[in-house]
């Protein structure tokens, strides 16, 4: 079942890709919208593997878009480089976020 | 530090994007003279005091920033120049870092000056007739 | 600011395809994330524009999804298809939903 | 309704795939012999028959399903047979709407023989020793 998602202003736009919902794709229908809606307060995982290179003000950044999430919506981080990876430990701010070891993918776990 | 052959010169306007153009020119000046990892030590220590002078130095203006950079024997000496506000009580900060306090709100800034002194050393600060100056030392060999 | 998101099982995946997130962005990436993130009971909107075809099963289905919605985050439908509409129109199910108008895209409305 | 030549004439599962299958090779047959519109209203009635066969009469178990169709005039004459449970009642059902209620849990099926009935004409059913028959019209030419 082809079923994509776009997280938008307008909200979660969800497509589905299949010519047919029929009988025959019900259920597994059913089965990938629950899973692609789950949980409206859900994590958000912040991926910063392409990024080499963040300033104070970046940080900064990262710090407001924490603060923007509600309080059981955390803000996760993954594949941070080495000098991203510096900087969040030089500023104690790897003891606020939860940051994924390299190589574990925080997507996979539910 | 006076100019001498083989260092890095630059001028620059106070804005974030000429503050990208800088660190890129003097990336591809220091590479090849220090390991890329000291390399990205002095591009975070001089994007911290770059981005000060644009924000609090010339705010709610403009003006032009030098930079000169000397490598040495695994060492980076920079000296940076600008002709806008001085340092608040005639000092480089500190750079004390406000711990986060449990319940408390987060700290959206503040951290420039921390990265400035956990990440070099021998800073000096000079105000001389109206244009700050600013020294520092970046240990890129090791 | 090129930021992709990507809704996954364990979380909102936002990924940061820029080398740098340092002063010249940071205002820019706090907004992109702050539309990211937006409201986490946010509408969830069904694009069904691939979908030439739905049966009663595919009908059901659609209103368990809505079900399995709170009641504060509504699912609407757009680029309903003609023999797609026959049967939400039918059914009188284009009264429970809102449908958007063709031609409307509904993600651009914030 | 006694076999013609150039009726379309399959046996099919009682699986969702299987009726997939049939009404795509319906569709082939019917396209040319009438409109496009008409074509998707005679496939939405077929597919809920089909399916309700397959759901109900066939629940719990598997079985044939044989469906006959034959375009004339505008017309999409269709009828089905299979041997599982007869229909409640020992009749078609009348396909009432439930209609929402405000605040009420919505309907997620009951919808199949609403459909039916509003997209076909003719409906007739009928229980002859096992088997089930079912025919009905689509006035597919408008
Ligand atoms: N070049 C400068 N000129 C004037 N004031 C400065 C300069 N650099 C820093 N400051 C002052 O020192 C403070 C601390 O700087 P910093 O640690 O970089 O944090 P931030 O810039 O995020 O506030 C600034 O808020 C500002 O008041
Ligand atoms: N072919 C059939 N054989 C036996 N029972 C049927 C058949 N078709 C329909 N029914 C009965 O009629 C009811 C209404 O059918 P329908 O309107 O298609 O709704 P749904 O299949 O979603 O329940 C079914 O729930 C079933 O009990």
């Amino acid at each position: 079942m082809n079923i994509q998602s776009e997280q938008t202003v307008g909200g979660l736009v969800v497509r589905v890709a299949e010519p047919r919902i029929d009988a025959a794709v019900a259920i597994r229908f059913k089965d990938r919208m629950r899973e692609l809606i789950a949980d409206p307060s859900q994590k958000v995982i912040l991926d910063l593997s392409q990024v080499g290179f963040l300033d104070s003000s970046g940080l900064g950044a990262v710090v407001a878009v924490m603060k923007m999430l509600p309080p059981d919506r955390p803000l996760e981080l993954s594949h941070l480089t080495p000098p991203v990876q510096k900087v969040f430990r030089l500023t104690r701010m790897d003891r606020v976020f939860t940051i994924h070891p390299d190589g574990a993918d925080p997507a996979d776990a539910a | 530090m006076q100019p001498e052959p083989g260092d890095l010169q630059l001028e620059l306007d106070s804005s974030p994007l000429a503050v990208r153009g800088a660190l890129t020119e003097m990336t591809a000046y220091l590479r090849g003279r220090c390991p890329e990892e000291g390399l990205a030590v002095v591009e975070i220590v001089l994007a911290e005091a770059l981005n000060n002078i644009v924000e609090h130095a010339y705010v709610g203006g403009s003006g032009r920033i030098t930079l000169c950079l000397r490598a040495h024997a695994g060492d980076v000496q920079c000296c940076i120049a600008d002709h806008g506000l001085p340092m608040p009580g005639g000092a480089a900060p500190a750079g004390r870092l406000r711990l986060p306090v449990p319940g408390g709100a987060l700290p959206e800034g503040g951290f420039g000056w921390h990265l400035i002194r956990s990440l070099s050393q021998d800073v000096d600060y000079r105000r001389v007739s109206g244009r700050n100056y600013l020294s520092l030392r970046v240990q890129a060999g090791q």
